[in-house]
């Protein structure tokens, strides 16, 4: 989850655009990457090797559709509306979903073997999947890796400064288009990558992108808007309540998580992680 | 003199649908209502944009108010108590607010009863203003995205609370049927008629009130507020209790058409009222029909709902991509709405 | 009147009746449109919408090519051949009511078949009743359309769902009588709801001390089951009840298993046997499956079995039909049945008794149109049909609602394969309410067999 | 002579930047008060916190003998304290004449006057007259020219019948040749209004020629406080203010 909302966090953060396309970048990450997994074992490869396949799917899913999406529709859409951006990403999004169904069918694909492979191990008397754990450690690699690029590295410390102010970037000179372009397919790559991995998880069946994406919204909301951090905290917290509601109310657990992303707004309006911009008059 | 013209169209229109109501195929009176329920809400939410706020969270109202038209005896019950249940006196102004609700609901079923046409609807625009009025205290504070997923939550809230509600018929929601107009008794003939009639008729009231509104000195300042909220503050109005207003006043329109859709359709249910994607689908139609006119929502409805039933019928299986594809176009081709089309005619007639 | 025609006559007229019948059903004339309403997109297209559609195709070429095993060998409907519109019931219950319309009066269909929500069922039946056509319900499970209204033009012919939560209920504690404490997950819509609360129910007039210890009601589609999977293994219940279905039944079952649910608890999937080829090496031993009604594993053996399969193997390119795809079986053969005894109803009716001069003008008379719609829906009332699942006989909500038996079984791994094993089968009296008795009174007031 | 509008002790510091540090300063009735000072030294912060944008951190702000520190701009605006600002805020998507008539009407419903839309076009047409916007009435906001966009700036907060004006660098991005005619265009209107004006300004001519008492400023603190001539020949201000000005000056003309 969390690797999904920090895509879409970044994604925004730049460009200033809620994608709800990340959905479907979600959902054909996790469908091809369970096609191809599922194609490798049929065919005998290495189990092993199924894992190197998953995140392949993801990221070839993330070079094709991210530039596709961004260099044939966005480029053309930059300086409207944050709400028209928002709308236009929903028609990408209702488009790709019978994309989806038109290219995987509509029964649900079932991979599991890279889910299993890994074993179990116990946490008192609860036992876990080993494979949950690598997701976790996925996660935070993920965002450690990101956290270390934006911070260290040159290509990080541009896409830093167009988040925090995009004119004057542009006024020095920053090649603003190449650093959306290269935000985009970076945020559906990560989309993707957070669909492969769940695939082995579950089945995946159409509308998970419906799913995933107002979570991932509720998430970036909660952290705060272009907030990487945020993200991290907002997705613990999705993830904590959701848990808490399911052992203590189950009957709330449907909406817990509005509930929060509700009650976040209305203690920090902008989310927890928000950089309030002075305005000079 | 733009006025005058917005009214003509208005009036002929009304007497158009009234005229062929008759002649209609029922297929296409049963169309003509959804375009003109669904306007009716778009004109709450081009209000909202015209402000310069975007709700997606519309739903929320549409849903209130199709479920008072369907239950509003339940729903009083429900109120009543959970008044009752607030029984310790720091609770006491709540209660009072609660049972003047229910008190309202009451006096508007009084007179034709519950299945009653007009009841529907005016529970239905009593419940969404009510509950616009204090969420509105709220999310007067908000702006841009923050007020649309601010919105969206509490619609989501809905949902969440409705799908486990029973009583209700949870996400299989439940079915209601028009039984008089005005307390004049009807066949199951005579209603869809009825209905019709009543949707242009309410329609028609609710645009000529909007559109005298927007052209009044708060419409005005609604268009000033988007531009600059700063200035408005400092020529002194407050534009926190103005957005308030025009929340309640979409709210109202949202619950209008909820109730309406109710008593067209016949049956309630969460999955297509209070859930996102209904209220995406308003933000898509008022996208679609600008914010230029107050006839241009029918517009936008109408063009929307055929373009969805078309392609649902002829290409079931891709019907969500040539939606999908239309927003492209007219978001492309015609970013300030199909109206803009017209107004351009005319300015090169 | 009496008549008072002699041996021979009557004889010969009976004869002729039959003649007739034959050569009259065999008659070809122009095609019977119906409607046919599925999911073709969003979650439930899958495991449910795709089977139906191409079951009903099956269906519908078997009947046109006239291959159909007895009673159903005459060609489509009485002679005349079907022609099939698809819709995509994706969209909710609003949007489907308009649809139907546009199905009716602009696709101008003759009868509609389809809807698998309830809630579309609940929304579209009125209308239906409005605009005076015939819809046969076909996939629906909700008890409330028939106990909330009733119908003079929609008829459903798969028997609903209270037998399901009974019929799980009854199995589990013949099979395991010790059962003390039971727990469940159920999607979080009304068929979960229901089914948890019809289930709970049935068990606590059948087995009072037995504890209910949690409900988890994930949201529908969450695909994600990880803290519903620890808060059942925390509460220790020995039996785990869940109408779970299509992915989220496969993503909770196989979530659930690497973290040895199924190790203590013994599952009740009440909606499970669809899935046992896409769970096999998952799904535990021991393991109670449905299929909401007898299909599937538990449809007799029968040569209109054996036809279903064959057709919808290859339509489907080698997959068994599951339940839905019975349904639809159920849907169109009734139909047929209700049309075919309306039509030698109208013939017999049209025979001047004893006469062999005017026959010619009474088949004439009969050639020509087939029943009216009226003559249909009074041949469908009451009416009782063989299908792939056995003998339905439409005896619920006033001969509107068929009622049928069902059965469960218990999943064994036979070399690889995974069968149902120890299937026992329960007559319609036990797992369903008599005609006007709502499934929710008949099951506190202890399910006591109809008549 | 009675103080219109007073500081006292008004204290605003932004975390260690003082922005306006110990201004105790007093404005009579009907006077014209120029503010200078450099960039940044903190005319106005001055201009915010008196309009009430800013809180003072300490300090206190009284209107005809008024307490008005901390209120916000809405209810000072309805007291008649009304301002314009460096940056023009206009509502672009309407034209002139909607503008000043938002602005009028807002005026004639929170000061209770001829609640009526009766007398407003009047009053719209009258503006119109006044600041000479007769040829873009019908213009959009958004489309017009930086300098009327300027006066447009200023007609508006003159729409909120003020008693007291506060103009942020009317001047600014006009022309050198326009600067007087529209400052004689303002001031006229105004004076016919009987307003007491208060007005940032770095044209020190302009500054000599309209204003009656000047106030400079330097790092937050007023360094001088009197009539033109004294002020504008007093040794700091012609150090840290002036000067730097001429420099500005110079710069520019070399830059030509």
């Amino acid at each position: 989850m969390f690797v999904i909302a920090v895509g879409l966090t970044l994604i925004y953060g730049v460009m200033k655009i809620l994608n709800v396309a990340h959905g479907s970048m979600y959902a054909l990450g996790a469908y091809t990457a369970s096609t191809f997994a599922g194609y490798w074992l049929a065919h005998g490869h290495a189990p092993y090797a199924s894992y190197a396949v998953l995140v392949a799917a993801a990221v070839l899913v993330g070079l094709v559709a991210g530039p596709v999406i961004e260099r044939g529709l966005l480029r053309f859409m930059y300086g409207r509306d944050e709400v028209v951006l928002v709308l236009i990403t929903y028609a990408v999004f209702l488009i790709l979903e019978d994309v989806t169904k038109l290219v995987f069918g509509v029964d649900p694909i079932l991979v599991a073997e890279p889910y299993g492979m890994l074993g179990n191990f116990q946490i008192g008397d609860l036992v876990y999947p080993v494979y949950s754990l690598v997701l976790v450690v996925v996660a935070v690699l993920a965002g450690v890796a990101l956290a270390l690029a934006l911070n260290h590295t040159r290509q990080g410390k541009i896409l830093r400064a167009v988040i925090h102010d995009r004119e004057m970037s542009m006024a020095l000179g920053i090649n603003v288009s190449r650093v959306y372009f290269v935000t985009f397919t970076i945020g559906a790559m990560l989309a993707a990558l957070g669909g492969a991995l769940t695939a082995p998880t579950t089945s995946v069946q159409l509308g998970i992108g419906a799913e995933v994406i107002v979570l991932a919204f509720a998430i970036v909301v909660i952290g705060g808007l272009g907030s990487l951090s945020g993200a991290a905290l907002g997705a613990l917290i999705v993830g904590l309540v959701r848990s808490a509601a399911v052992h203590y109310r189950p009957e709330v657990e449907l909406f817990s998580v509005y509930m929060v992303m509700a009650l976040v707004l209305i203690v920090r309006p902008k989310g927890l992680f928000a950089a309030a911009e002075a305005r000079k008059i | 003199m733009k006025r005058d013209r917005t009214l003509l169209v208005l009036i002929s229109a009304l007497v158009v649908l009234l005229a062929i109501g008759p002649i209609l195929p029922q297929w296409a009176v049963s169309f003509v209502s959804v375009v003109l329920y669904l306007g009716i809400v778009v004109l709450g939410m081009a209000l909202l944009m015209r402000t310069g706020l975007v709700s997606f969270g519309q739903g929320l109202y549409y849903c209130l108010g199709a479920y008072a038209a369907g239950a509003t005896p339940e729903l009083i019950e429900l109120v009543d108590g959970f008044a009752r249940g607030l029984s310790q006196p720091h609770w006491a102004p709540v209660r009072l607010v609660l049972n003047a609700f229910t008190g309202a609901l009451k006096l508007v079923q009084t007179p034709f009863g519950p299945s009653d046409l007009l009841t529907m609807v005016m529970a239905g625009a009593l419940l969404a203003v009510v509950v616009a009025a204090v969420l509105g205290l709220l999310l007067a504070r908000y702006r841009g995205i923050f007020f649309a997923m601010l919105s969206l939550a509490f619609s989501m809230i809905l949902y969440g609370l409705l799908v486990r509600t029973s009583e209700l018929g949870s996400t299989d929601g439940f079915g209601l049927s028009v039984k008089s107009f005005a307390g004049i008794a009807l066949s199951t003939h005579w209603a869809r008629d009825a209905i019709y009639a009543f949707s242009a008729v309410t329609a028609f009231a609710c645009a000529i009130a909007l559109h005298r509104y927007l052209n009044s000195y708060r419409g005005r300042l609604a268009s000033a507020i988007r531009d600059n909220e700063l200035r408005v503050e400092y020529m002194g109005a407050s534009v926190r209790s103005l957005i308030h207003l025009n929340y309640v006043i979409s709210a109202a329109l949202a619950g209008i058409g909820g109730a309406l859709m109710a008593a067209t359709i016949g049956h309630v249910d969460p999955e297509t009222t209070a859930n996102w994607t209904t209220s995406g689908d308003f933000v898509f139609i008022t996208i679609l029909s600008g914010t230029g006119n107050v006839a241009a929502p029918f517009l936008g409805a109408g063009i929307f709902e055929a373009v969805r039933t078309f392609a649902l019928e002829y290409v079931p299986n891709t019907w969500q991509m040539t939606l999908g594809i239309t927003m492209l176009l007219v978001i492309m081709f015609l970013p300030d709405g199909l109206w803009s089309m017209f107004v351009r005619r005319r300015r090169s007639a | 009147m009496p008549s008072r025609t002699s041996f021979p006559g009557r004889y010969a007229a009976a004869a002729l009746l039959c003649a007739l019948a034959t050569c009259v059903l065999a008659q070809d004339t122009k095609p019977i449109r119906i409607g046919f309403v599925t999911f073709l997109s969003g979650p439930a297209a899958g495991p449910f919408g795709m089977p139906a559609k191409w079951a009903a195709e099956a269906i519908v070429e078997s009947l046109n090519a006239g291959n159909v095993p007895a009673p159903y060998a005459v060609r489509g409907f009485g002679g005349r051949p079907l022609e099939l519109t698809v819709v995509d019931e994706a969209g909710g219950a609003t949007k489907q009511v308009s649809e139907f319309r546009n199905l009716v009066e602009r696709a101008r269909v003759d009868y509609v078949v389809g809807y698998i929500s309830s809630g579309d069922c609940l929304a579209v039946a009125p209308v239906a009743e409005e605009m005076q056509k015939l819809t046969v319900l076909f996939d629906c499970g909700t008890p409330r359309i028939f106990e909330e209204a009733s119908y003079k033009y929609v008829f459903r012919t798969r028997p609903h769902a209270t037998m399901d939560a009974v019929g799980a209920a009854l199995y589990l504690l013949e099979t395991r009588p010790s059962v003390r404490s039971f727990g469940g997950i159920n999607p979080n819509y009304a068929w979960g709801q229901d089914s948890w609360s019809d289930f709970t129910a049935a068990m606590s007039v059948l087995q009072p001390d037995a504890k209910t210890t949690t409900s988890q009601m994930p949201k529908f589609g969450a695909g994600q089951y990880g803290a519903e999977i620890s808060a059942l293994l925390a509460s220790g219940s020995e039996v785990i009840h869940s109408s779970l279905w299509g992915g989220d039944l496969e993503a909770f079952m196989l979530q659930a298993a690497p973290r040895a649910l199924f190790a203590k608890s013994q599952l009740v999937l009440v909606a499970g046997e669809p899935y046992l080829r896409a769970l096999g090496g998952i799904i535990p031993d021991g393991t109670v499956v449905g299929a909401r009604g007898t299909h599937g594993v538990f449809a007799p053996n029968s040569a209109l079995n054996t036809w279903l399969r064959d057709i919808y193997r290859a339509k489907s390119g080698g997959a068994n039909p599951s339940y839905p795809a019975y349904d639809a079986a159920l849907a169109f053969l009734g139909l047929k049945a209700a049309y075919e005894r309306a039509k030698i109803a109208k013939l017999a009716a049209s025979i001047p008794m004893g006469a062999n001069k005017g026959v010619k003008e009474a088949m004439e008379a009969a050639y020509g149109s087939g029943p009216s719609q009226e003559e249909v829906v009074a041949a469908f009332e009451h009416l009782s049909f063989d299908s792939p699942s056995g003998r339905m006989s439409m005896q619920l909500g006033k001969g509107h609602q068929a009622a049928s038996g069902t059965a469960y079984g218990t999943t064994k791994v036979v070399n690889g394969r995974v069968t149902v094993t120890n299937i026992r089968y329960y007559p319609p009296e036990r797992v369903q309410p008599p005609d006007g008795v709502s499934s929710a009174e008949w099951i506190k007031s202890g399910m006591k067999p109809a008549k | 002579m009675t103080a219109v509008l007073e500081a006292r002790d008004l204290n605003k510091s932004f975390g260690a930047v003082t922005a306006a540090a110990q201004i105790n300063v007093q404005i009579e009735q009907d006077s014209v008060v120029g503010l200078i000072g450099s960039n940044g030294a903190g005319k106005t912060t001055f201009i915010n916190l008196v309009t009430g944008y800013l809180t003072p951190t300490s300090g206190r702000v009284l209107y005809l003998g008024r307490e008005i520190t901390g209120l916000n701009p809405r209810r000072i605006t309805q007291l008649g304290i009304c301002r314009s600002f460096q940056i023009p805020q206009l509502f672009n998507s309407l034209s002139v004449s909607e503008n000043l008539a938002v602005g009028v009407g807002i005026a004639a419903r929170s000061t209770r006057r001829d609640a009526s839309d009766g007398g407003q076009p009047a009053q719209v047409e009258q503006l119109i007259e006044r600041f000479n916007l007769r040829g873009y009435a019908g213009q959009l906001a958004g489309q017009l020219p930086e300098g009327v966009r300027k006066l447009l700036d200023i007609a508006m907060a003159v729409a909120g019948r003020p008693k007291v004006l506060l103009l942020d660098e009317p001047t600014s991005g006009v022309s050198a040749e326009e600067k007087f005619r529209l400052m004689d265009m303002v001031m006229g209107a105004l004076t016919a209004e009987g307003v007491t004006v208060l007005f940032v300004e770095h044209d020190m001519e302009i500054v000599g020629r309209y204003t009656h008492r000047v106030l400079a400023f330097y790092e937050g603190r007023i360094i001088a406080d009197g009539d033109p001539a004294t002020v504008l020949n007093d040794g700091e201000v012609r150090r840290y203010v002036i000067g730097m000005q001429n420099q500005h000056k110079e710069a520019a003309g070399a830059a030509h």
